[in-house]
This record gives C-alpha cells, structure tokens and sequence, in this order.
C-alpha cells in the first residue's frame, strides 16, 4: 500500500478500452455459503454479512443455502416476466430515443433483479424511493406502460405534465415517490418518510436506492445517520454496478473493503447481495423488509452487479472501459440465470421464454402506438403550456399570475 | 392578554400546534430536552413527548430531509436550524427538493415543511451567527419566506405558516427575541411588554403570511423593510423628525406588492432597509420592482439602506449594521432629493 | 488563429495553464480519463497525468472543500461541478469557507480556486439540469462571478480567473458551447467558425474579469445581459430593428457598473435579461442600481426580461427561455415606453 | 432492540440533571492491552483498534503496553507545563467574559491532552485544523500569549482584525489554520491541503479535529471519502467529548459500536484512544502522523473524552446533565494523570506543580494587562474601521470602495 514515502494518490480502475477485463481477482462467496441470521439479530453479530455475498442460485442454476426464499413457481415466472418486460421495454425506448422520440433515456440492462425482486418481496403500500434505474420496480407493481411511455415523451397525459425529465417517474397511488435528478437527496427523506410511518403508528416502510457513485454524496451520510440514531423501518440499497458515469466504483469506494461495510460503522445491519440472482436479492429484502416491520430499525444493502449499457443516452461507455467487460463479468445475467433455475426444475422452457419475450414486445409495440396518440414531445399535443404555473405553490400568487398573463396563457 | 417575548410567543406558537395537530412534530439541534439554545421549545418535550419534540444530529441537510419525507407521508414537521448561518449545508434540500416537490410530481407530493431558523445581527456573533440570507431563498420558486417582527406576528404567522399548504423559511430576528431594538446598541434593552404586538393571546390564531402592515403611516417617503429594522426604522423616522410610511413586510416570498405600489404612489421616495450584504440583496428586488411599477410616482431612486458587500464583522457589527445614524441620513437623503 | 468551439477553447485555456503553472490541477466527476461529459477536459489527463487532472467522487461539498484545502496550500485549483444545478451541496463550502477564508484570516490564508460549472437551459435538460443559479453567488461577498458568452471570452476569461488571486465562479453557458445560439429552438445551428470570436488564439492571454463590453452599439435603449442571451439579444435587435446597445456584462461580481451607466445614460431605456427566475434574480440587481443611478436619465422602467418564478420545466423548456419573441416585446415596450 | 413492531425511537441518554451518573456500563479495554501494529499495517488487519481502547496510563499511573511513546521526561513535563497553561488561560479568560471583557469564550476543560499531546507529537509544519476546542495546540507550539488574548478581546492588536468571535484563532505562521465557526467544514479541506502536500511532494502533513456531534455532519463524509480515495497524509481525529451542546453523544452515534469505527467502512486505519491519557494521545498521533509521512494514508482517530464544562459561555450544563457526570467519569483528569505519572517515578511533586501552577497563572495574568493596553472590545481601541472592508477580495472592487466611503472611512 505504500512506497515508504507519502505520495498523490488517485485510484484508477484495472480496465480501460482495449485492455482485455479479467474478474478473477473478486474472490466472491458463494452461493449458499452466506449464514441467514434470525432478522433481529443485532448488526455486530453479523458482520460478516457485509463481507462475503449472498447469493442463492449457484452455478448450476440451483437454489441453495438458508437464504433461498423458496419462492413458487408462479411467483418466479412472475418474477421472470416483469424482468423480460424491463428489458423489452428498455430496449424499446432507447430506440425511440434515437429516432427523437424523446429527449433522454436511461436503461436498466444486466441489473433487473435489483429492482423488480425488491418491489415483489415489498407491500405495495410501502413506499419506494428509486433513482432513475429502477423502472423494474413499475413493472413489478403493475404500472400501465402507456402511462409510463406518456411520462416518457412528454405528452398531454404524462402525469407529470411535462415538468420532468424522461425516466423520472413519479406515481403516488403505485405509492413510488418522485424521482429526483439530484443524486443521494432522496435517501435521507425515504429516512423520514419512514420515521413518519413509525410515528402515524402503520406497518408500512420505505424502500429507497442509490448508486455506488451516489455513496460518496453528503445526503448518504445524512440518511445513514438517521436511520441509525432513530432506528428507522428503511431499507437503504446501493445498487453497485460499478460505474457512476464514466468514473469506476473505486472513486467513492475507495479502501473500502465493500460499499455494504460502509453500514457497519453506522451500527446497521449490513448485507452484500448477489444483485443478479433474483432469489437473493428477494431473499435479503424481504429479510430487511421483516426486520424493519418487527422494530429491528434499518438494513443496509448493497446489490453487487454490472451496469452493462451506458449510463444514459448521453454517453458512450466504450470511450471509457472494455467493451466486452459484462461479457466476462462472473454474476452473468439476472434474467438468464432466474430462466436457467425454472427451466432446471422443469417449470420454464426455451419455446416458452421466446413467447414471453413475442407478448411483451407485442405489448410494449402497442402501448407506444396508444402512447403516441396523445402526442409527443415534439410534435404535441403536451400539457398545456399555462400548467408550467402550476404546482409551484398550492395556489397561484400574485407574481405567477402575472406572468402566465404575460406569456399569454 | 398575557405579555409575551418573542420566544414565548413562538414557543407558545408550537405548544398550540402540537396540542391542536397530532401531525405537528418538532426537531432540530438541541431543540428537545433543552428547548433549543435560545430556548424556543423549551418546556414542549416534556409536555408533548420524546416523538413529539426531539433532537436531531448536527446535520442540516438531515434535518431538511427527515422533514421532508415526515411532509410527504403527511406530517407537518417545524424543524429548527440553530442559526440562519448554518442553514446552507440544507440549502440543496431545500432549492432542489423541498421547493420542487410538488412541482415536479404535479401536485402527487407535497412538502409543506416550515424551517424555523434565529436570522441576523446585533447580538456580537461575529460572521457565523449573524447573516441575513432571506434573499437566496426568495430566489427559490416554491418555497415562502417569512420574517416577523414582534411577538404577535410571530406566533400567528407561525401557525399559518405551519397549518399551510407550502414550505415556508421562517427566519426570527435574534436580536428582537427579547425586546424591540432602535437601532441605537447601547441605549437600554426595552421590553415587548411595552409594545402593543407584545401581547400575545393565549389559544390560536393566524396571521396569513403574503400581507404587509404599515406600522407607520406617513407622507413623506415609504420605507419597506422587515425584522429588526422595523422598530430600528420606526425610532429613526421619529428621531429625524420625518413623516415617513414604514411597511413591515413581513413576508417577503410572495411579497406584497400591493401595500408597497399603494404607499410608493403616495410618497414618491422609498427607502428598502435590510441587514444582508448589498449586491443581490432582497432590496434589490424591492427596489427593481418598486420602480418599474411606480417610475412615474417616483420623485427620487429607491434608496437600498443595507449591510455591507462584506461579511458580518464581529468587533465592528455596529459599523455594518444599518443602525440609526444611517437610517436618519437614508430618510433624509430619500426625502431632500431635488 | 484558428476557430475554436467554446469547449474546445476552455480546454484550451485549461491546457495552457497546465503547462504553465505547476500549481494547477483540474478535477471534477468524470473530468479525468473522460474529460467531463461535455468534453471540457478532454486529452488533459493523458497530456499531464493522473495527478494534474482527475476524477472526484459524487460529492460536490467535497471538491469544493478539497480544493480549498489545495488552494490555502498554494496550489491553483480549476474543480468542475458537472451541471450548476448540482452545485448545491458546495453552497456551504462556497458561502462559509471559500469565499471567507481571506477575509475572517486577515489575508493569512486564501483560497483562490475556479468553480467551473455548465449553466443555463435550452437543451432539453430539464429542470435540473438547466439552472442559471448565478444570483446566489453574487450575493456571497468575497467570490467573483464570471459567466462568458464566446469563445475567446471563455478561453481569456478562464485563464485570468485561475491566475487571479480570488476565487471564481465561473458558469459557462453550455447552449452556445457548440455554437452560437439566436433564441430560435428550431433554426439551425450556426456555428462559432462564423463568429468572430470563434477566432481564438492557441498560447496565453487573459480577458479580465470585471470588464463588459458592448457587443453592439445603439442609441434606442440598452440591454444588459449575459451568457446565452447576449446573443439572442443581438438577434432579436436585428430582427425587431431596434438600434439597441448590448452590453455583455461577462462578470457580474463585480460588475461594470461604468460600462451600464455610460449606456443607459445615452439611451434612457433598459433591458436586463436573464434565464434565472424573476424574483431576486440578478436583474433585480442590475435594475436596482441602474435605476440609483441613471434615475434622471431613465425614460422608461428598468425592464426585466427573465425566467419564470417556477422550476425550469423539461417539455416547455421555450416557453420557459426568454426567446427571440420575448425579448423583441421587450425591446418594443421599453422603446415605446411614452 | 425491539419490542416485535416498528416504532418511533428517539434516544435519549442514560442520566439527566437529578440522576446519578454511572459509567460502569462502559466496559473500557485496559490501558496497555490494546497491541500496537506496524504504521504500515492494512486497516482490515488491526480492526480491532477500532472497537477498544488504546491507553498507556494504567490506573497506578504507570505507563504500560506496546503503545508507550517513552518520552523522556522533559518531554512530559513540557506536556503538563502545556496543559496547566491551557487550563490556567481557560479559566481566566472565562471570567474575563464574565466581567464582559469579551463577547463569548469557551474553555477545555478535560480534554487539554487531546490538543496538547497532540500538537507536540506533529511537526510543526504540520498543519492543523482544529475546532474552537483545541487552544492547547497554540500553547504546545508556543504562540505568544498576548496575540491570543488580543484577539479574543479583539482589541487593535488582534491578528484577525476583529473579524472572527473569540477562540476562533488563526495563526498561519504556526501552522494553525483560520478556525471556521462553521462545524465540520475544515475536515474535508484538511484533506485538500495533505493531498496539496503530497502533490508537492513534501514530507508535511495536516491534521484536523471536530467534535463527536460533528461527524454527523455533512462534511464529515466528505473528508473521509476523499481521505479514503485518494489516500491523503492527513489525520483525522475525532474529539469524543460526549456532549455537543446539550445533546449527547447518541444523537450522532446511533447505534454504531464507537465513533473510531466509523472510519472502518471507508477502509481508514481507525483508532480509538483514552484522550485524556496524555501518552496514548502522543502515541497514537506519532503512530498516525508516520503512518501518513511514509505513504499510509490517513488515519481516523477518535479520543475518548469527556467536556468537564459548559460548552460554552452561552449555555449552563446543569440544566442538560447531571452535575457531577465528571466527577464519576472513569477516565479522569488528563492533567492529575500526567502530573501523577511524574510523580510516580520522581520527576515531579506537588509543590514543583504548585510552583508550576503559579508561574503561569503569573504568566497570563501579566500577559493580559498587556494585551488590555493594546485595547479591549468595549472601550477599543479597535482595528481601525475601514478594515472590515479589507480582505473580502485581493483588491476593494468600486462596490466596498463606495461603501467605505459611504461610511466615512
Ligand atoms: C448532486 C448530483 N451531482 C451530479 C449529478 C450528475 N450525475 C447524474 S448520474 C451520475 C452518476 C451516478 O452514478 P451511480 O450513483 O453509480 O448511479 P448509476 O447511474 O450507476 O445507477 C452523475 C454524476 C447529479 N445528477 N446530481
Ligand atoms: C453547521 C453548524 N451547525 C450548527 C452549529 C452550532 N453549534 C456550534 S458548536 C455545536 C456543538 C458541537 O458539538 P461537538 O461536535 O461535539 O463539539 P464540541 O463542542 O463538543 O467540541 C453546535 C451545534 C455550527 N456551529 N455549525
Ligand atoms: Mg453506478
Ligand atoms: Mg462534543
């Protein structure tokens, strides 16, 4: 760690373009290896839980160890289809984007599980406080996908009206918070939302997620702070897919041993998870999510998987690490690996993942056509313009009147 | 009706809130057991509870947060920033979270939060328990700002404020807390006891924010200001013998135009006093809208009477301070032009 | 010399003080290997190493603070905040430290670091990421602000702010960095190689700050602005026909109030225009003293042309920006005024 | 921890005025029992540093364990001269105030070791960037006592020109930063400065202390981000007084085990020390500081210690704890440690201490008269007016010259 003489220190990430990635060196524990620990237990019994991984399909694409939800198959092929759907729809905007549908999009690719797992171990009257990379949760909670498309485009029935950036959704009634564009802020509100859960007396929790790069934000210190001194029903993800934008985790990891180290200091009940094994990551929320209910205060988690497209449709990831990185990286894919566990057990198979994929296209295809009718970002119609007044207050003042008079509208 | 200070009359303020409104929770640093270090919610803690009044880690960007998701699942939260100094490690919250809330979700949120904070000069704090920062967050689209300045309005406004729809930045003149000040340092601490806006009445009430209050009328030139140098304006005009109109703001984000336009049209001169540097001040908002609305009432510049583009000194506060001597001579220079 | 971009020309002006000063380190989130995802850094990490020009975490308190630290050491720091409307978090290292530490040390220590950050909207960036958060910062005693409108202003401009001795703000108008900009969203892209100051020149040189300059001459009425709208201001003069004067005001802490007075006192009428809300913004400023001093000069009301008092909305992005059709009315009221 | 549902927790300390404290829960590793690994060492492999207590000074007085600093005796004698100065000036000054000399103050009562020890471990290149709570530095690196008093009775000898309230001390060619009132805002930019150092290649490093309130701060995570990533030469020291105004130590701490672990998660070698042991505060600083100088990195220290007084002079303790919490505080008085440790081998007694005690109480005595002669806050002569318009910018720009001029100065 040193050359025996104090030097400037900037971290650098093992791969860049051309550079040929090799994961060999993460030493990752197993599937099934991880204790599954009573969820009250106290944080400094398990410690080891923010080390090692949990992970439950093994490479087989077997369910093993204490932390398998055995979940039915039903719910799997649920879980499956929201994920399929995810992707498809993804796929489809990023399209759409290109061809000037809308001005911005942001795929989840390689890191679905994270999201969709989550909101099927959560009620749906616990409240979500997502970044912009957690659409999965909207599909798993049953969001109509017209109505996401028309928050997408921006069109006279985005519910939104307009005022928000594509992919930063907001859907009270789905009990899915508004996304923010600031990075971290929403982590300590989730903090208080469930604090004000805890006080109204309900069973009800929050659920937010942020970025490996968003751990480094000043709004993660406030939020981990408070969820430990007041012992708050949260459950606090990072969804470590190791890139910010351009920048590789080790610039807000630094020496850290793992991102969900970073709980223990803050005395919370820490937990690594295999981000792409959709039993895991259903497996550990639903554990946190019983340990919130029960009075046990918050988790901490951290979701280890791979962002596998770019950040956005402003960047180009292959100007800044291998293009082939996901290809080799060792979690693999959440979706091929949840299909391989049905189809292994005899509940799946290829004929009919092919056919899921056709019906969500098909559905997603359509939905756009339906979303389009009432207009685009370009051509309109959109909101009408006097609503940018709107919603600044609860009621319109003086100033706001008169500038809508002033624009006319 | 009972005398009251201006902290009690703000702790009286919370007393009726939490007893009126099971949603009202207060936090802030040192707010709970201790009622706060100028002692505002002393007492509510142990009348209300440990959930109810409670303190919170030196945190303010926590503390914006905690309120704002308590406000968004239906909690009205008052949370207290020790001193408008220490405000900014919030300021994020609240420009880009708190103030746009309800904006960006169209209306499917809300975060009707009330930051309480200790604003301004003349207690010798020295440049971290002095500042005036009212004009960054009148800057700030969907958040209201709100100053009293006597006991009365601080505790009406208070409640409005908390029983409200919106976030409000409810700064209270520190140097007032105990008594109205003239702007004269070392004359004699005088007592809300003898101000009529010193007695207070026990129960609820509300003073709506967005409405100014002539406290002084007059023909010879308005003054707009707010906080302490309403009663530093009051004895200044009084002392220099000038028959001027003074406007107590009081609320400064949506201001009222209205009261001010009515008065400038009368006058014709206009002095907007306040403790905040100069240069981006909230004066200069007073004075660009004072004459695009009055050009052809004015009979001289709107007069900004401020502090300086300097930070607040701690030995010299009296020469940055608008204090007496410089609100006569603004009085005088508004009214003598031409 | 040859035609430069505006980014092109700030990567210029960061080269050139690389290679000039060994003091000098650049870093910002993505502004190391990738060069900022606007490009502003590009090819400075591999041309001076890891070392000069690197990646910061997500945490904009903490390059604000890191390059105080750096800057009270002696070197010269250049930290970019990768959107203005991120800044935010920095709001209290900029307020509290870096804009005091001269003064509240007696000139012991200082910190003379640029913040360079991409402003303003007009590209679809929604409302956080289209911020023209600059009245804030001229409210904050002790940091200058600059914001250039052209190439070789951001390139001269650049390299005087990180050679001065006091730290700067800096806000670069990203609409115009690929090219200028008339205020029409749906006419083509014009190009910096077709403007005069497109033509930058390779080495050293410096635009000093505090200095504006009239970009276009009139005798019907003045204009000041800045950033983006200098050049829609230029447009919408042509277009309406109305011999306008335009000021750029390029530093708008400290401004140039000779330049503005000079002008206004020839012409009578005002336009102040920004992107900014209306309420406190910088054009409250502007007007506030305009009016002070040219108050016998004045023929009309000091005109504001601004944003709206609400968040920058993504889909009405132009209803939002004061555009050509807004800024001729604007032309029109204050020249007909009378 | 739980009671089986969520609930709204507040914590709250273990003893308010009327209680009887008792520290017996504390459970303190034993002075000499914590082992002492290479400077060098990787955080992961001496965690355990975190969790217990590094102390030199057994309960005889006796220096004992790995961490013995084996200072000579002069050395120590110039420590406890330090803290009884600091001590001595701390408590004239208080009634200074009280007799309205000055506008606020606040003393060290207890924790003098902390600073002291500290200072005369670093370089005095090193530079510091202390609280308001860490005077004993100015003592150990011998600031002329009467600049100190004229700043704090910002009389026109004061080096800041009135500016600063007092105690906010700014001594640059001590090498002793222009403290801020702001909490926490240094940490981070000590973290600048040491990268600064390094980046110039100088053997210099910095160090910073704020209060165990303050690591709830933002800028707290600030620090030890940037500390962590770019493994800067700094030490990062965490005064553990226990109290921030009137809140306890939970507020901030929450559930986490110590305030030192807090450093484990971002990978920072993190030690938590008896601050009031004069020699394990050396030690551990000594540790950090060679550490930092050969390439190390920096190092979290939190000193376990305890405020015997009054935050400050705005506040009364008796109406937030009990009374006696010093008395029964089981780590004791660093002074009456040190001075018994002396004794305890023959290099010191009573009356040279007495004599000790004397001389400086002379010192500052004679050094305020001589710092009133240069003028006081109420009856100045103060720095001259214009000043406040001096040093906001390099040069007065037109706007402060017509304000000083309006001013007539
Ligand atoms: C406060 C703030 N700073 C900077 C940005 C710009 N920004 C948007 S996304 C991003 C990277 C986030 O990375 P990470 O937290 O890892 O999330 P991911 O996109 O990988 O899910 C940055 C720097 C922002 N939105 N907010
Ligand atoms: C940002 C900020 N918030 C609040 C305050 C007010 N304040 C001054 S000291 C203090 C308590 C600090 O406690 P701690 O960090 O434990 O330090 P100690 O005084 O015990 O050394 C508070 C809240 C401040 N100075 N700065
Ligand atoms: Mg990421
Ligand atoms: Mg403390």
């Amino acid at each position: 760690m040193s050359n025996g003489q104090s030097r400037f220190h900037v971290p650098a990430p093992p791969f860049r373009p051309g550079d040929a990635p090799d994961f060999s060196h993460l030493d990752l524990q197993k599937a099934g290896e991880a204790k599954r620990p009573d969820p009250l237990t106290a944080p400094a019994k398990m410690t080891d839980l923010a080390m090692g991984l949990i992970g439950v399909l093994d490479h087989n694409h077997q369910a093993v160890g204490e932390w398998d939800p055995r979940l039915s198959p039903e719910v799997l092929r649920e879980g499956l289809s929201h994920m399929v759907l995810t992707r498809i729809y993804d796929a489809r905007m990023l399209k759409l984007q290109r061809q000037g549908k809308m001005s911005f999009y942001m795929k989840s690719l390689g890191e679905e599980a994270v999201a969709v797992a989550a909101a099927m171990a959560l009620e749906k009257s616990d409240m979500v406080f997502p970044s912009y990379r957690q659409q999965g949760i909207l599909f798993a909670r049953g969001r109509n996908i017209v109505d996401m498309m028309c928050h997408c485009i921006s069109n006279s029935r985005d519910n939104l009206k307009g005022r928000q950036l594509p992919v930063h959704y907001t859907w009270a009634e789905g009990n899915f918070f508004s996304i923010s564009g600031n990075l971290g802020t929403q982590f300590p509100q989730a903090v208080g939302y469930a604090m004000a859960c805890a006080y109204k007396g309900e069973d009800t929790i929050a659920a937010s997620w942020i970025g490996d790069g968003t751990t480094a934000a000043p709004d993660f210190h406030a939020a981990m702070t408070l969820a430990s001194t007041y012992r708050a029903p949260v459950i606090l993800n990072v969804v470590n897919n190791q890139w910010a934008i351009s920048t590789y985790e080790g610039i807000a990891k630094g020496d850290s041993p793992t991102f969900a180290s970073k709980g223990l200091g803050y005395g919370l009940a820490s937990l690594r998870v295999d981000g792409n094994d959709f039993l895991a990551v259903y497996a550990a929320t639903k554990w946190a999510a019983d340990r919130a209910r029960k009075g046990g205060g918050a988790t901490f988690i951290e979701l280890f998987t791979y962002r596998a497209d770019a950040h956005s449709t402003s960047d180009d990831p292959s100007r800044y690490r291998p293009k082939n990185e996901f290809e080799v990286w060792p979690l693999g894919d959440p979706i091929e690996r949840l299909k391989n566990h049905l189809i292994g057990f005899g509940e799946w198979d290829e004929e009919r993942h092919e056919k899921l994929e056709e019906q969500m296209t098909a559905l997603v295809v359509k939905s756009y056509k339906e979303a389009e009718s009432h207009g685009t970002l370009h051509d309109g119609p959109l909101s009408p313009t006097h609503t940018i007044f709107e919603d600044v207050y609860a009621t319109e003042d003086w100033r706001l009147r008169r500038q809508r008079q002033d624009l006319g509208v | 009706m009972p005398a009251m200070n201006m902290l009690q009359a703000l702790n009286s303020a919370m007393d009726v809130l939490l007893d009126k409104h099971p949603e009202t929770v207060i936090f802030g640093e040192d707010s709970g057991y201790f009622g706060g270090v100028f002692g505002a919610t002393q007492g509510l803690q142990k009348k209300y509870g440990l959930d109810r009044v409670f303190d919170a880690p030196i945190n303010e960007a926590a503390i914006a947060a905690m309120a704002i998701g308590m406000a968004a699942k239906g909690l009205k939260p008052i949370a207290e920033i020790q001193f408008a100094d220490y405000i900014f490690p919030a300021f994020d919250q609240i420009i880009s979270e708190m103030s746009r809330l309800r904006y960006r979700s169209a209306g499917q949120f809300v975060s009707p939060v009330v930051v309480r904070s200790p604003w301004g000069g003349g207690i010798r704090g020295g440049q971290t328990h002095s500042m005036s920062p009212e004009a960054f967050f009148t800057h700030i689209p969907g958040v209201k700002v709100a100053v009293p300045s006597n006991p009365y309005d601080a505790k009406g406004m208070l409640i409005a404020a908390s029983e409200g729809d919106d976030p409000v930045i409810f700064f209270e003149p520190k140097r007032i807390y105990n008594g109205p000040f003239d702007g004269v340092p070392d004359a004699p601490l005088s007592s809300w006891a003898k101000h009529p806006k010193g007695e207070v009445p026990e129960g609820h009430y509300r003073v709506e924010l967005g409405k100014a209050e002539i406290v002084r009328e007059g023909e010879a030139c308005t003054v707009v200001t707010y906080g302490t140098l309403v009663h530093v304006a009051v004895n200044a005009a009084e002392k220099a013998g000038i028959d001027a109109e003074i406007i107590d703001l009081k609320t400064l984000a949506p201001y009222d135009i209205e009261t001010i336009v009515a008065s400038v049209n009368k006058t014709g001169r206009v002095v907007v006093a306040h403790e905040a540097p100069r240069t981006s001040g909230f004066g200069a908002e007073l004075a660009a809208q004072i004459q695009e609305e009055c050009f052809y009432a004015l009979e001289a510049p709107v007069f900004r009477l401020t502090g300086w583009d300097t930070p607040y000194p701690h030995a010299h506060e009296w020469a940055y301070f608008p204090g007496q001597a410089r609100f006569i001579r603004a009085l005088q220079t508004v009214t003598e032009a031409r």
